[in-house]
C-alpha cells in the first residue's frame, strides 16, 4: 500500500539539519568583516546560488502513461457516440416518484414558509458553464417565489452574472425580467454586504437592503470554494435558518458539513434533487438535460472504474508469477 | 526601512480590521473605508494585469512572433467586447447576447470535454496510484455513488434501503468536516503569519 | 464591544490559540526550524522539476490558480514562485507564471522582480515572467492551456486554488509528455486529480511549501502550531463529548 | 428562428467543435477557441469593472468633492496610481504598497471568517451531537444516536491526523509515531469516501453540461432542418 501515500504526497519524509559547523563558520567571517546589511544580503544570494550547483537531485517524476493518446481518442470518441446515440434515439423516461433526501425536504420546508411581504436574496454565483444544470434547478424555484407574491431581488457576484440573470429570468417565465445587482469585490464584497446594517457603505450598490432583512438568502452555486466564501464572510453575522443553497453536483459533499452544524438550512444539489424539489413545490419541472444519457455517462465510467481495477489485479498477478519463476 | 514598509502596511491594515472587527459599532466607519478602498484597488489591479496582458501580447504581434496569430485574436475580442461594453453599456440585452452567444458554448464544452478527458484518464486510475487505503475507499465509494447518481435504487421506494442510502450519502461528511477544519487551520496561520509581517506575499 | 458567542468564544480562543503556537514554535526551534518536519513529496519534486528543467535549458511554468473566491489561500503559492525563479535566474529559460486574477497576477509580479532585484540582476526580469492568464475561473483555464501546452516546458506546476476542470491541463501536459505536480487547496479538485499521473499532494498539505522548501521558518513553526492545535482539537473535542454526555455541558 | 439566432447558434455550433477537436490533439481551432475565450471575458470584465466599479467609486467622489482635498478620496486615487506604476517593468516595485494593504485586509478577513465561519461551527457541530436531547430519548440513552456521534468524532480525529506533520527518530530514520499511523490509515478511508463522492459530483456535473451541449446542437440542427 506504500505507493500511493508517496505519490500523493502524504508519505513522511525527513529533513537533515543543518550541520552546526557550518553555521558557526559563516558566524566567524561575519564577526571579523564589516559588512553593510546590503552586500551581506547579495553575498547570501551568491552563495545559495552557489549552493545549487552540483546539488543532487533524485530525477524528476514523468508521466507513467505513454505519450501516445490513442486511448484517449478512442474512450472520448466511444463516450461521444453513446450519448449522441441515446439523445437521438432514447426518448426521456417520465419523472419517477422517489424516497425525499432530508436537505431537500428542509427547503421545501423553508420554502414553504415564505409568504408575501418576506423578503428574498436570490444570489447568482455560478459560471456560465453550469447555467444549464443551475437553471434547472433554479426557475421552478423562482416562479414559486414569484407566485407566492414573495418580494425578491437578484444580486450576482461576477460580471457574467449579468447575462445569467437574465437567461435565469426569461427561463422561469418571469416578466419584467427582474434588474440584477452587481456586486464588486469578490469576498470583500460578501464580507462588506454582511457587516453593513446601515446601508451607508458607497460600495454596496443602490437597491439592496441589509442582509439581515432579508428572511431568507438563497445561493446559486456551483463552486465549493465560493459557497464557503458565503459560509465565512456573511454567515457569522446572520442568525442561524438564513440560507438555503441550490448548488451543482460537484459541491454537494461540501455543502454536507455546512447543513450539519446548521449554517445552511436546506439544500438541493444537481438536477435530479431539482426535479424532485420542483415536484414538492408544485411547480412543473425543467426539461432536465437528458437523464437517460446521464445514466448512460455515469455507467461508462462505472464500466471504466471497474475495468481499471481488474487490469491493475491482472497486471500485478502477472508480475507476481514472473517473479516467482525467476 | 525601505523594506519595513509594506510589512508595517500589511500588519497594520490586518490590524486594523481585526480590531475594527471586535469593535464593531464604534469602527464601523473605518472599517467600510477600509473595505472601500481594498475593493479599488483590487478592480485596478485586474485592470493593470489585464493590460500587462494585452502589452505582451501586441509585443509578441508586433515582433511576429511564433503563435503571433493567437495574439490577433486575443487582442481583436478584447477590443470587440471592451469597446462594445463602453458604447453600449455592460446591461444592454444585445450587448448581453453577444457575450453570452461565445462564452456559454466555450465553457460549457471545455466543462464537457473534462468530462470526457475525466473518463480516459479513470482508465489508468489504479495503475498510476496503485492500491492503499486511500485508493481502494475512494474507487469502492466513487461506484457506490455513480449507482446512487442512476436514481434506480431510491425508485424502488424500500424504507429499508432508503436508510441505508441516507447513511451512505451523509458518509463523506466526516471526511470533508476531518479536510475543512485541517484546511481551515492552515488558513488561519497563514493568515496570522502574513498580518504579523513573517510571510510576506508582495515580495521582498 | 457586543457579548460574544459561543460560536466567536470558540473562534476567539482558536486565534489567540494559533498566535501563542506560532510564537512559541518559532522561538523553540529557532535553531533548527525545519528538523523533525514531515515534508511534503509535491513540494519537494518541484525543486527536483526545477533542476531537470536547468539542465535541458528549458522552463517550469506554475500556474498560480485564481483568486476569486479566497486570495489569502491563493498567496500561499508565492513562496514556491519566488524560491524557483531564484533557481532560473542565470538559466537559459526562467519560471513563467500564470495567474487567475488581477491581484494574484500583480502579486506574483511584483514577487519575481523583488526576487530579481535580490539577485541584483533587476534588468534581466521581463513583466512576461509572471502575467495574467484570464480573470474569470474558465478564461484562466483557457490562459493557462496554451502556456502548459508550450514546447519549451520541462513541466508544469499547479499551485493555487484550481478548479476541478483543471484536469483538462493536466490532461495536455501528460499528452505533452511533460511531468506535472498538483498543489490545489479545492477539494474537489483534488479528488478529480487523483485519477491522473499527476503527482498530487492533498488537504492542508497545500499550505506546506514554506517549509518543505525550507526557505521560510516561520512556516515550519505554523506547521508546528498546526499540530498543536490537531492535539488540543482532539482533547477538547473529547471532553466535550464527555461532558455533554454526562450532561454536564447542558 | 430569426437570422440573428441563426448566427447564434451557428457560433455556438462552431466553437463546440473546435473545443472538441481537442479529442484529435491539441490543435490550432482548440487553441483559437480559448484564445477567444480570453479575449471576449478579459474585454467584458474590463468593461464592467470600469462602469461598475472605478467610475462610481473612484472618480465620482473626487468629482463630488469639486477638486477639492480629501484624503478618503484621495488616497486610493494615489495606491491606484501606485498599482498603475507596475506597467513598467522599472517601477515594478511601486506597487508593493497597494498590494500590501490588500494583502493585510484579505488575511484579516480570512482568520476572522475561517475562525467564525468554518473552525468554531465545525468542532462545535460534532460536539453537540452529544447533546442530551439528541442520544436519550425518554430517558434512556438512543445507542444508535451516540454511536454515530462517536463515529464522525473518531473520523474527524483520524482525518486530522492524516496530515500531522511531526516525526520522531526511529533508528536511523525519521517517522511518525505508530499511534499517529494507524489514525492515518484510517483517515485516509474517510478522506478516499468523500474524494469519491467528491469524483463523481464533478464528473455528473460536467456530464450534465456535455449532454445539455449537444441537446443544443442537436435542437439547432433540427430547427434548421425544419425551418
Amino acid at each position: 500500500m506504500e505507493p500511493i501515500v508517496a505519490e500523493v504526497g502524504m508519505q513522511p519524509e525527513v529533513s537533515v539539519p543543518p550541520e552546526e559547523s557550518e553555521t558557526a563558520e559563516e558566524q566567524r567571517v561575519a564577526q571579523d568583516l564589516l559588512l553593510l546589511r546590503s552586500q551581506k544580503e547579495r553575498a547570501e544570494v551568491l552563495r545559495n546560488l552557489i549552493a545549487e550547483e552540483g546539488k543532487a537531485f533524485p530525477p524528476a517524476h514523468k508521466p507513467k502513461s505513454s505519450h501516445k493518446s490513442w486511448y484517449r481518442l478512442v474512450i472520448g470518441l466511444l463516450m461521444l457516440t453513446a450519448l449522441i446515440g441515446t439523445l437521438l434515439f432514447v426518448p426521456p423516461p417520465a419523472l419517477k416518484e422517489g424516497a425525499v433526501p432530508a436537505h431537500v425536504i428542509a427547503l421545501q420546508e423553508a420554502m414553504q414558509a415564505l409568504g408575501a411581504g418576506d423578503k428574498v436574496l436570490v444570489v447568482l454565483d455560478y459560471q456560465p458553464a453550469t447555467s444549464r444544470e443551475m437553471v434547472s434547478m433554479a426557475a421552478p424555484v423562482l416562479q414559486f417565489i414569484a407566485e407566492r407574491g414573495v418580494s425578491w431581488q437578484l444580486l450576482v457576484t461576477q460580471p457574467s452574472g449579468l447575462w445569467l440573470a437574465q437567461e435565469l429570468a426569461s427561463t422561469a417565465g418571469i416578466t419584467p425580467i427582474p434588474e440584477a445587482i452587481y456586486l464588486p469585490g469578490g469576498n470583500l464584497g460578501v464580507f462588506a454586504l454582511a457587516i453593513d446594517q446601515n446601508q451607508s457603505s458607497p460600495l454596496l450598490p443602490s437597491g439592496l437592503s441589509a442582509l439581515n432583512d432579508y428572511r431568507a438568502i438563497l445561493l446559486l452555486e456551483d463552486s465549493g470554494s465560493q459557497f464557503q466564501v458565503w459560509m465565512e464572510q456573511a454567515s457569522p453575522w446572520l442568525g442561524k435558518g438564513r440560507f438555503l443553497a441550490l448548488v451543482a453536483k460537484q459541491d454537494a459533499a461540501m455543502v454536507l458539513p455546512y447543513y450539519d452544524s446548521g449554517q445552511v438550512t436546506g439544500y438541493v444539489a444537481g438536477t435530479q434533487e431539482g426535479a424532485l424539489m420542483a415536484q414538492l413545490l408544485g411547480q412543473q419541472p425543467m426539461h432536465l438535460p437528458h437523464e437517460r444519457a446521464l445514466q448512460v455517462g455515469l455507467i461508462i465510467m462505472m464500466v471504466i472504474l471497474i475495468l481499471s481495477m481488474i487490469t491493475k489485479a491482472e497486471a500485478d498477478a502477472t508480475g507476481r508469477r514472473r517473479e516467482e519463476k525467476t | 526601512m525601505k523594506k519595513a514598509i509594506p510589512i508595517l502596511i500589511a500588519g497594520l491594515s490586518g490590524l486594523l480590521v481585526l480590531v475594527a472587527l471586535i469593535w464593531q459599532p464604534q469602527l464601523a466607519g473605518w472599517l467600510e473605508v477600509v473595505l472601500n478602498w481594498a475593493v479599488i484597488i483590487a478592480s485596478v489591479a485586474a485592470l493593470v494585469a489585464m493590460a500587462t496582458l494585452l502589452l505582451a501580447h501586441t509585443r509578441k504581434i508586433i515582433m511576429v512572433r511564433h503563435g503571433f496569430i493567437y495574439s490577433v485574436i486575443l487582442i481583436g475580442a478584447f477590443l470587440v467586447s471592451f469597446v462594445g461594453g463602453m458604447t453600449a453599456g455592460v446591461e444592454n440585452p444585445s450587448y448581453l447576447r453577444w457575450i453570452a452567444a461565445i462564452q456559454q458554448p466555450a465553457e460549457a464544452s471545455l466543462l464537457g470535454l473534462a468530462a470526457l478527458v475525466m473518463a480516459a484518464a479513470a482508465l489508468r486510475l489504479f495503475h498510476q496510484r496503485g492500491w492503499s487505503a486511500l485508493t481502494v475507499s475512494f474507487g469502492i465509494s466513487a461506484l457506490v455513488f455513480l449507482v446512487l447518481g442512476l436514481g434506480w435504487l431510491q425508485a424502488l421506494q424500500i424504507p429499508q434501503l432508503d436508510i441505508v442510502i441516507g447513511y451512505l450519502e451523509a458518509l463523506p461528511l466526516v471526511g470533508m468536516r476531518g479536510l475543512l477544519i485541517g484546511m481551515g487551520l492552515g488558513a488561519l496561520l497563514l493568515g496570522l503569519r502574513i498580518v504579523l509581517g513573517l510571510e510576506r506575499p508582495y515580495g521582498e | 464591544m457586543p457579548a460574544l458567542s459561543l460560536n466567536d468564544l470558540l473562534a476567539f480562543g482558536l486565534c489567540v490559540l494559533a498566535l501563542v503556537a506560532l510564537g512559541m514554535n518559532l522561538l523553540v526551534h529557532r535553531k533548527h526550524p525545519y528538523s523533525g518536519l514531515r515534508h511534503t513529496s509535491a513540494v519537494r519534486s518541484t525543486e527536483i522539476l526545477s533542476q531537470a528543467a536547468a539542465e535541458q535549458g528549458k522552463r517550469l511554468t506554475i500556474g498560480l490558480g485564481l483568486d476569486v473566491a479566497d486570495s489569502t489561500t491563493a498567496m500561499a503559492s508565492l513562496p514556491v514562485l519566488a524560491a524557483l525563479t531564484r533557481r532560473s535566474i542565470f538559466t537559459d529559460q526562467p519560471v513563467r507564471a500564470a495567474s487567475g486574477g488581477g491581484t494574484l497576477a500583480c502579486l506574483s509580479q511584483s514577487v519575481v522582480r523583488g526576487t530579481y532585484q535580490g539577485a541584483v540582476t533587476p534588468e534581466l526580469f521581463k513583466p512576461d515572467y509572471a502575467l495574467l492568464a484570464g480573470l474569470s475561473p474558465y478564461a484562466y483555464l483557457a490562459g493557462l492551456l496554451p502556456q502548459a501546452a508550450s514546447r519549451a516546458n520541462a513541466g508544469v506546476i499547479l499551485y493555487g486554488p484550481h478548479r476541478p476542470e483543471s484536469v483538462l491541463a493536466v490532461d495536455l501536459v501528460e499528452r505533452k509528455g511533460n511531468p506535472v505536480i498538483v498543489l490545489t487547496s479545492d477539494l474537489s479538485a483534488q479528488a478529480v486529480l487523483l485519477a491522473s499521473s499527476a503527482q498530487l499532494s492533498l488537504g492542508e498539505d497545500f499550505f506546506d511549501s514554506g517549509a518543505s522548501l525550507e526557505v521560510n521558518p516561520s512556516a515550519a513553526a505554523a506547521l508546528r502550531a498546526q499540530d498543536l492545535l490537531r492535539i488540543v482539537i482532539t482533547v477538547g473535542l473529547i471532553l466535550g463529548a464527555v461532558l455533554r454526555l454526562l450532561g454536564v455541558w447542558q | 428562428m430569426n437570422a440573428l439566432d441563426v448566427i447564434i447558434g451557428l457560433i455556438g455550433f462552431a466553437l463546440t467543435l473546435m473545443v472538441f477537436s481537442y479529442l484529435l490533439g491539441y490543435n490550432f481551432f482548440f487553441r483559437a477557441a480559448l484564445y477567444l475565450l480570453v479575449g471576449i471575458s478579459s474585454g467584458y470584465i474590463a468593461a464592467v469593472l470600469i462602469t461598475k466599479v472605478i467610475l462610481p467609486l473612484l472618480i465620482a467622489p473626487i468629482q463630488a468633492h469639486n477638486g477639492q482635498f480629501s484624503p478618503l478620496t484621495v488616497v486610493p486615487l494615489l495606491l491606484c496610481l501606485l498599482l498603475v506604476l507596475m506597467l513598467f517593468p522599472r517601477t515594478v516595485s511601486a506597487g508593493k504598497l497597494p498590494l500590501a494593504f490588500l494583502v493585510g485586509v484579505m488575511a484579516a478577513l480570512t482568520i476572522a471568517g475561517v475562525s467564525r465561519g468554518t473552525l468554531a461551527p465545525q468542532l462545535l457541530s460534532i460536539v453537540n451531537r452529544f447533546s442530551p436531547s439528541l442520544v436519550q430519548t425518554d430517558g434512556e440513552p438512543a445507542w444508535g444516536q451516540i454511536l454515530e456521534a462517536v463515529f464522525i468524532l473518531l473520523g474527524v480525529v483520524a482525518v486530522l491526523f492524516t496530515f500531522h506533520h511531526r516525526t520522531h527518530l526511529k533508528g536511523d530514520t525519521e517517522a511518525r509515531s505508530g499511534l499517529v499511523e494507524g489514525l492515518s490509515s484510517v483517515g485516509q478511508v474517510f478522506i478516499g469516501i468523500t474524494f469519491g463522492m467528491l469524483f463523481v459530483g464533478f464528473y455528473t456535473t460536467a456530464l450534465t453540461a456535455l449532454i445539455a451541449q449537444l441537446g443544443t446542437i442537436k435542437d439547432f440542427i433540427l430547427s434548421l432542418i425544419t425551418g
